[in-house]
């Protein structure tokens, strides 16, 4: 029987043991961050089915969980961390040729570091480890972000930091005062006691929570870091934020309201926070002429569909909001990947660099269509279904107060649909400018190709077969909705 | 031959011709047009069929249903029928063009995604195929670049609105009766006691006439038709924009029913008065505007928001002889606006992509075969007797005039004698006139461009003359969809609706042309003379362009030109520019320096706090 | 209409109604054409004898030259003259056309025009009153009934010989010749 | 007063982490602002071993005087501390290498001028 | 067998009357002008004589064009009743209309477009700018005109709740003329009528003195006697069609062409004295007063049915 912790453990060890295969091989060291997703991804999934029917909980040291440092492999967690190690996979497969510049080892390290973290988040059962987990995960993108050491990317880096520092600080008081409180960390064992103690400290610390989880989930005023960080770093790094790391922060976000504090009466307020946080980041991609900045912006955008759909506390609602997590993880790295080959062959991120580039990167750019139609929730492909979701769970509610979010909100996707296809065009309708440099070692090689040509199948499959991942939204969607079960799982009888 | 059988045929023949079109252009080609044949068999010998079965269970926990009825067969055949002609049509037309490939892919897709939408059993099957065939038109829009590029983005956002809008309205419908089958839909919402809600309504509304350019739905369409290449400008007016109409047939007849449709709205202004009004807006408006373009698309493109104006009037006006006439019209308008753009796309390609009426004149001479369907094609539109048109127009306006509406019928008879205008302008500055000495040389067309052409020109006359025969068709659907069914004779109809037999005028014509014909023989043939022998008050007429064209209604123009400017649009683009600038706006709240962004943090920290203590959490 | 006519009638409708339906191409070239206007109003109505003015040279029968002819509306003449449907009768009117009038010895005008087309009438005078224009239809009826009004069909015999003559006095022509110019070798040795 | 001194702690650290904010807030300075965001760290560090103090409790060690003493201090935060600790660290030194490579690019370490990214 | 001879019978009045009608009017004209003016059989003459002579063509569509006009013309006579009754009974079906059967007011209007429209096409193959301005303003006065025709239509048909012209026809031999039901939109009619037929002050299309008699420019021979017959025909179609909407039809064909002949002077008064109007004037006119009236009538019309 493998264990969750190994999820965790494996990873983290072969992280610390990239430097010295290093020593030894330098190109087997490109390979170790693969090598680590890939049996992150074996493990992740060959324990998900077991733990769509209960979680599995690990216990260190053997101790109860009250005490204890535990791991609560549930539903929820245990899909996110597949989806992770399978983006974590496939960006891995892409970077060993893509990163060509700075220091090669440190990014390894960093980038497997960053995967641990939000593998740790996803699956932990304390909120102070849960916090560590969330540190290691920032630390290691503030420095991948500015991993190239170039301009842009250390100014990224450094704003990047001291929000999420600041953030992380705030987390941290909420975290004391939560532990101040209840006196406890366990977030079953605070989540049963939290409903005894009420007022205003409690909701305090999840104020303090939810203002330093949302600066990495990108919520709207929070998210200022989030465009620059994005565009600003390798193209394979900004994938794994895109699609990873900000997912991380969000989970936190719905693990914290819904599980620990069970704080229903936020919900509205974070509903309308998604809702704006769609609009300014749909409106702010629009208006962008930089690729890379306008894919963040667009991230931005989704973030805020996801936390709308958290937000409606409903099973069908937090189905729709995994579905949108995953299908969006999926797409933007795919868009992140595509464009980070054409980046290097034009070497310009202006959208209207990217034009004919249908006819000299067939492949990439049809990824790119592909990724962008399922962002745009077009049928057949995968954004549809999570999108569709998530407006069937509005309706489902009946609350006229959802509903008219909701149709603002969907002035977000038509705007979105507006920027994507005008770079389709752009792709596909305008004439490459004459006398274009024809840099040669622009051209994608197959560890780029595969991770692209691979997420596009998967977006065109899981679109056609929601079926494939719909089996565990909904366990996933009551792991975090039923609190009590969550309670008496983790605490036992 | 199931349902199931002809999607799959039609979407594999999609994928299918795109790998095939790596190997072999001719392969494909060949592959293609077999596909879009076989497409019309096969749905052909499905007449009469009635079935319903689920090919999707539990996609999303909802079953996916396709169905096929009369009013699915109907409209499945039209969709195959001119999918079939604009790919025959195409053969020549894109040959060594750019991008062959993924056009083939992309027409065929497009037809595919219709013959899914009309054969779709539940809303979401329908709604999907109806977002498949939005994008695949987006980018079959933007094939021919330049001024495509943004008639194909104003096309898609609208689009993607209406579609926005239609995922509201089908989800509160599963919200409300936790099924999206229509069938179940239906029987579910008819017993069901009190009203219809009127935005489900509004907002499907918006979505379909969004697609079938309702006005004031409408300024995407008169872009997108003139830029898009000419095969599949007739395919986006012959069918894809009749997908609204489908679409409002289905959910006003189909789903809501013919009851309870009638109740929805204020009890002053019913829904679908308000939809009768709008439809005689739509076509009073575009039809004048036709009067006054100069590129021939666009003339067309105006021209079909117009006759889409006469089926949505019909649709809106809930008797059975106005849905007869709103299904026949819908055949027609597909049947003879496919062939009007078909031809245009003929001369388009054969003078190299001249579309200007002001340049060009005299074709008949060039391409009199091209010219003859042209001109059978436009006596359909106008609705001349003998062709088919006249007999839809004859149901609307009929059933307009004894159901009481004569303003209505006013609109949709004058909206007739406007597009005898631009009919007669089309075809005379393309056709008629003195030819330019550049096109002196021209030859006709190919043949694979003349077929359908030939084929769409022989459907108007047979189904003018012989109109039963659609109307045998029509009147079993009318009749599904919960009205009294219309009985038509073979040439017409009986007393009891109305005189009218077409056969007799036909032959009375017949006997009479003869005749003339006849008399006109005691006189001596006349004698050839060329075009330039032409009165000139004496002198030689001059070698140049000598008939009249530029500006051929221009008294009209001066008149009405003023008001005749698409204020919508305008008023849409304005909007555009001002949604952009809001959107440039808004970006400037990332200042670019990290203290701001610190205080946007301790700001909501703030807020959240003082709005506890406020006590709105 | 005494039975003689009606005889006329049935024998050659054609003919007859030739002569009572005048329909004229007026080219208004010199003073002449003053003198048109009282012949088709109330005071001399032409129109009881179906003489009417018509638009174009396509519509008519009658062609009326009224005045003199210089080089330059010669070339329209002819043109004009060219487009009328057969059968066709030309009048010529006033003595300018006949021998050139009191232009005799201007270099830019056309003494005989029936060297360039074919005249069936001469109304004489300078200017012919409205009572000599009756006086000439009525002669033309009577040529028309003795068949002697066949200008038309010299054009077409001669046509030849009416081209060369036009292309002396104008130089190159700017449209193609009516009728085929058949060689005459040609036809010597059919 | 008596909140003051009761609570005196907790006044002082979120003093601290004020102190922070506003530096971090109003300061142009990048090396002054990483030192607010220090001082936040160092504020909110002292929080959490506060909130673990007791009023004559022993350190929370298995020890003699901690057998005798009635209570003993909770030992949860502090080892949440000195993890916090390590992470602050971590983030300092990171903050200040990246401060160094800002300042090699640009030249300057005034916010102000640092406005590459923006929009 | 009546059937038969009412198909042949009924264009052949038509091509009969309306040529006469047309020799009348020069006649009337020329007496109102104070001339003798010509035999009032003059048009037969005409016609015979241009059918002797040799056209020209410039193509087939420009022989065919009028060949369509004078066919669609003529049919449209045969659904046009010309007086009789059940009362009184010429003919079997009781009244002179062979194709009543076949066809109402609505295939009327469409048929009376094909005259127009066959004109059109065949002089824009004449490739003659006069021609095509002359189409243009033809073109544009029918757009003027129909508008308060098919205002006065709708009206009667919505006043007589059929669509049937027989049966409108008997409902006035039964309740009174049409014009005394409907009076408005007889006035309107009657102020149409002009430009319907193309005469003074609205003869604009075939102003000779300014576009070389438009449409007809490039006509001659055997072409431009069928223009003649078809606007022979179109002259009759038009006052028959006024007489049938608004005077009761006929008792009997002569009664008919009595009415018809009413009609026709009073119109010819108008030609005979007013001059020519621009087009813009044309539609200006066409769309205030005619259009105004009609448009008055016909909401009285749906008032009362209504109320």
């Amino acid at each position: 029987m493998v264990s969750p912790i190994l999820l965790i453990a494996v990873p983290l060890a072969l992280a610390f043991l990239t430097p010295m295969v290093g020593l030894a091989s330098k190109s087997a060291r490109r390979y170790m961050p693969a090598i680590a997703m890939l049996f992150n991804f074996i493990v992740a999934m060959s324990l998900l089915p077991k733990a769509l029917e209960a979680p599995i909980i690990v216990r260190t040291a053997g101790w109860a969980p009250p005490l204890s440092i535990h791991l609560v492999a549930g539903p929820l967690g245990l899909l996110l961390s597949s989806l992770v190690a399978l983006i974590g996979l496939l960006v891995a497969i892409y970077g060993i040729d893509y990163i060509r510049e700075g220091a090669r080892a440190r990014y390894d390290v960093l980038y497997t570091l960053l995967l641990v973290g939000a593998t740790g988040v996803v699956l932990t059962g304390d909120l102070f480890n849960l916090f560590v987990f969330f540190e290691v995960l920032c630390i290691s993108s503030y420095a991948l972000v500015a991993y190239r050491g170039d301009s842009a990317g250390v100014e990224a880096g450094m704003k990047y930091l001291i929000q999420g520092a600041i953030g992380s600080s705030l987390v941290l008081i909420g975290i004391g005062l939560l532990y101040g409180t209840v006196g406890t960390l366990s977030m079953a064992d605070i989540a049963s006691s939290v409903g005894s103690v009420a007022g205003s400290r409690l909701f305090i610390s999840l104020a303090f929570m939810i203002a330093g989880f949302g600066v990495e989930a990108a919520i709207f005023p929070l998210n200022a870091w989030l465009p620059d960080a994005h565009s600003s770093a390798p193209s394979s790094i900004s994938a794994v934020l895109s699609g990873v790391a900000i997912k991380a922060g969000l989970y936190a976000i719905a693990r914290v309201v819904y599980t620990v504090y069970g704080a229903s009466s936020i919900l509205p307020f974070l509903a309308v926070l998604g809702v704006v946080t769609l609009l300014v980041g749909e409106m702010c991609a629009f208006a962008q002429e930089d690729i890379k900045r306008l894919l963040a912006f667009s991230s931005i955008g989704q973030m805020g569909l996801i936390l709308f759909a958290l937000a409606l506390s409903s099973a069908t609602g937090i189905s729709g909001a995994v579905f949108l997590i995953i299908s969006h993880g999926l797409a933007k790295a795919l868009l992140f990947l595509a464009t980070g080959y054409m980046i290097y062959r034009t070497g310009s991120r202006d959208i209207s660099s990217l034009a004919g580039m249908g006819k000299r990167m067939p492949i990439m750019s049809l990824c790119f269509t592909v990724g962008a139609f399922s962002l745009m929730g077009l049928p057949p492909f995968v954004g549809f279904a999570s999108k569709f979701t998530i407006v069937r769970a509005v309706l489902g509610t009946g609350s006229t107060f959802f509903i008219t979010l909701l149709a603002i909100g969907l002035i977000g996707t038509v705007i979105e649909g507006a920027y994507f296809l005008r770079i389709v065009q752009w792709l596909y309708f305008k004439p490459a400018p004459e006398a274009m440099p024809e840099q040669t070692e622009g051209r994608a090689p197959l560890t780029a190709l595969v991770p692209v040509g691979l997420l596009a199948v998967l977006i065109v499959t899981i679109g056609l077969l929601p079926g494939i991942v719909g089996r565990a939204l909904g366990p996933a969607a009551d792991d975090l909705l039923d609190r009590a079960a969550y309670i008496q799982h983790v605490m036992g009888d | 031959m199931s349902a199931q059988g002809i999607l799959i045929t039609a979407f594999a023949g999609a994928g299918l011709s795109y790998a095939l079109g790596l190997t072999s252009a001719r392969l494909r080609e060949v592959f293609a047009i077999v596909v879009s044949v076989l497409l019309v068999c096969l749905i052909a010998i499905t007449h009469g069929q009635g079935a319903e079965h689920v090919y999707y269970p539990d996609f999303l926990g909802l079953d996916l249903v396709l169905r096929m009825d009369a009013l699915a067969w109907f409209f499945a055949i039209t969709v195959s029928m001119v999918g079939c002609l604009s790919v025959i049509f195409s053969l020549h037309y894109v040959r060594g063009k750019e991008k062959e490939n993924f056009y083939y892919f992309a027409l065929l897709l497009v037809n595919a995604a219709m013959l899914g939408i009309v054969l779709s059993g539940d809303l979401l099957s329908f709604f999907i195929f109806w977002e498949i065939m939005s994008w695949a038109a987006f980018l079959l829009i933007s094939y021919k670049r330049g001024r495509a590029l943004d008639a194909g983005l104003k096309y898609v956002i609208m689009s993607i609105l209406g579609s926005c809008a239609m995922l509201l309205a089908l989800l509160y419908l599963y919200a409300n009766y936790n099924t999206l089958v229509i069938s179940d839909l239906a029987q579910q919402i008819r017993s069901a006691a009190g009203g219809f809600p009127l935005w489900v309504m509004l907002a499907f509304a918006l979505g379909f006439g969004i697609k079938c350019a309702l006005i004031p739905l409408h300024t995407w369409l008169p872009d997108a038709h003139s830029e898009a290449p000419s095969p599949f400008s007739a395919v986006l007016s012959g069918i894809l924009i009749k997908m609204g109409i489908y679409g409002f047939i289905l959910v006003m007849y189909g789903v809501v029913g013919l009851k309870l449709l009638l109740e929805v709205g204020a009890p002053w202004l019913h829904f679908h008065t308000v939809l009768c009004w709008l439809g005689a807006i739509t076509i009073l408006i575009p039809t004048f505007i036709a009067l006054l373009q100069d590129d021939a698309k666009r003339l067309l493109a105006w021209s079909s928001i117009g006759q889409i104006g006469y089926i949505m009037l019909a649709i809106g006006v809930a008797t059975s002889l106005g849905l007869a006439g709103a299904l026949f019209h819908t055949l027609n308008h597909a049947v003879f606006k496919a062939l009007l753009f078909l031809a245009v796309g003929a001369v388009e390609y054969k003078t190299g992509g001249v579309r200007d009426l002001n340049r060009l004149g005299g074709l008949i001479r060039r391409m009199p075969v091209t010219f003859a369907c042209a001109l059978i094609g436009g006596l359909g539109l106008i609705g001349v007797p003998l062709t088919s048109g006249f007999v839809s127009k004859w149901l609307i306006y009929k059933t307009l005039i004894t159901e009481g509406h004569p303003f209505l019928a006013l609109a949709a008879l004058v909206g007739t004698w406007g597009a005898i205008l631009y009919v007669y302008k089309l075809l005379h500055n393309m056709f008629l006139g003195q030819l330019p000495e550049k096109y002196a040389n021209l030859e006709a067309a190919p043949f694979s461009m003349q077929l359908p052409l030939m084929i769409c020109g022989f459907i108007i006359v047979l189904f003018g003359i012989l109109p039963g025969i659609p109307l045998s068709v029509i009147g079993g659907i009318v009749g599904t969809l919960g009205f009294e069914p219309v009985t038509a004779t073979l040439t017409g109809f009986g007393p009891q609706i109305g005189p009218l037999n077409t056969l007799n005028l036909c032959a009375a014509f017949a006997g009479v042309l003869l005749v003339i014909v006849a008399f006109r023989g005691i006189a001596a043939r006349p004698k050839p003379v060329s075009q330039d022998d032409s009165y000139a008050a004496g002198a030689a007429a001059p070698a140049g362009k000598y008939h009249h064209t530029v500006r051929f209604y221009d008294p009209l123009e001066r008149m009405t030109g003023g008001y005749l400017r698409d204020w919508v649009d305008q008023f849409y683009l304005s909007a555009a520019g001002k949604a952009k600038g809001v959107f440039n706006g808004v970006r400037r709240i990332y200042t670019g320096d990290v203290r701001t962004y610190v205080m946007y943090i301790v700001a909501l920290l703030t807020f959240l706090i003082f709005a506890h203590t406020a006590g709105w959490l | 209409m005494d039975r003689n006519q009606i005889t006329k009638w049935l024998k050659s409708p054609g003919k007859m109604a030739h002569k009572y339906s005048l329909h004229a191409v007026y080219f208004c070239t010199g003073c002449g054409i003053i003198e048109i206007p009282p012949v088709i109003t109330a005071r001399w109505d032409a129109e009881r004898f179906g003489v009417i003015p018509v638009a174009t040279p396509r519509q008519g029968n009658l062609f009326m030259i009224t005045g003199y002819v210089s080089v330059k509306t010669l070339k329209a003449i002819i043109r004009t003259y060219e487009q009328m449907p057969d059968p066709k009768y030309t009048v010529a009117f006033g003595s300018c056309p006949i021998n050139g009038g009191m232009y005799w010895d201007s270099y830019n005008t056309i003494k005989h025009l029936d060297k360039y087309i074919p005249v069936d009438g001469w109304i004489a005078g300078c200017m012919p009153r409205p009572e000599a224009v009756f006086v000439g239809v009525t002669h033309l009826w009577t040529l028309i009934d003795k068949e002697m009004a066949n200008g038309y069909i010299r054009y077409k015999k001669k046509y030849a010989a009416y081209r060369s003559n036009q292309e002396m006095a104008l130089g190159e022509l700017d449209w193609p010749p009516l009728y085929p110019i058949e060689d005459e070798t040609e036809e010597e040795s059919k | 007063m008596n909140f003051l001194t009761s609570y005196i702690h907790y006044v002082g650290c979120f003093a601290l982490v004020l102190i922070g904010l506003y530096v971090a807030l109003v300061k142009s300075n990048l090396i002054k602002v990483i030192i607010g965001i220090n001082l936040i760290d160092t504020g909110v560090n002292l929080f959490l071993v506060a909130t673990g103090y007791l009023g004559g409790g022993t350190a929370p060690i298995f020890s003699k005087a901690a057998e005798q003493s009635q209570e003993m201090v909770d030992p949860v935060p502090q080892a949440l501390v000195l993890t916090a600790i390590v992470i602050g660290v971590s983030v300092l030194a990171l903050a200040l290498a990246l401060a160094i490579k800002v300042y090699d690019h640009n030249g300057t370490l005034d916010l102000r001028k640092l406005k590459g990214l923006k929009w | 067998m009546t059937r038969i001879i009412q198909l042949v019978l009924s264009p052949l009045i038509a091509l009969v009357v309306g040529v006469l009608l047309l020799g009348l009017s020069r006649k009337i004209i020329a007496r109102i002008h104070r001339r003798y003016g010509p035999p009032i059989y003059q048009p037969v003459i005409d016609v015979i004589r241009m059918m002797s002579q040799r056209s020209i063509s410039h193509g087939s569509l420009f022989d065919l064009g009028v060949v369509f006009a004078l066919a669609g013309s003529l049919v449209t006579v045969m659904f046009i009743p010309l007086g009789g009754t059940q009362a009184c009974q010429p003919f079997a079906h009781g009244v002179l209309c062979p194709l009543s059967s076949s066809g109402g007011l609505l295939v009327v209007m469409y048929l009376m477009l094909l005259g127009p429209l066959g004109l059109a096409l065949g002089a824009g193959d004449s490739a003659n700018p006069n021609a095509s301005i002359g189409v243009s303003r033809k073109l544009l006065l029918a757009l003027a005109y129909e508008v308060p025709f098919l205002l006065v239509i709708l009206a009667v048909m919505s006043h007589y709740e059929t669509i049937s012209l027989t049966e409108i026809v008997a409902r006035q031999q039964q309740a009174g003329w049409g014009a005394l039901s409907v009076p408005l939109s007889a006035v309107a009619a009657f102020l149409i009528l002009p430009a319907m037929l193309g005469v003074r002050p609205f003869d604009l299309v075939s102003a000779p003195q300014e576009i070389a008699s438009g449409p007809m420019a490039e006509y001659g021979g055997r072409s431009l006697a069928l223009i003649k017959l078809y606007g022979a025909t179109h002259l009759f179609l038009v006052i028959a069609l006024f007489v049938d909407l608004f005077l009761g039809g006929g008792v009997n064909l002569a009664t008919f062409l009595l009415k018809m002949l009413i009609v026709f002077m009073a119109v010819e008064m108008i030609n005979a004295v007013l001059p020519r109007v621009k087009i813009e004037d044309a539609i200006k006119f066409c769309w205030k007063w005619p259009a105004g009236l009609a448009l008055l009538q016909m909401a009285i019309t749906v008032l009362s049915k209504s109320g």
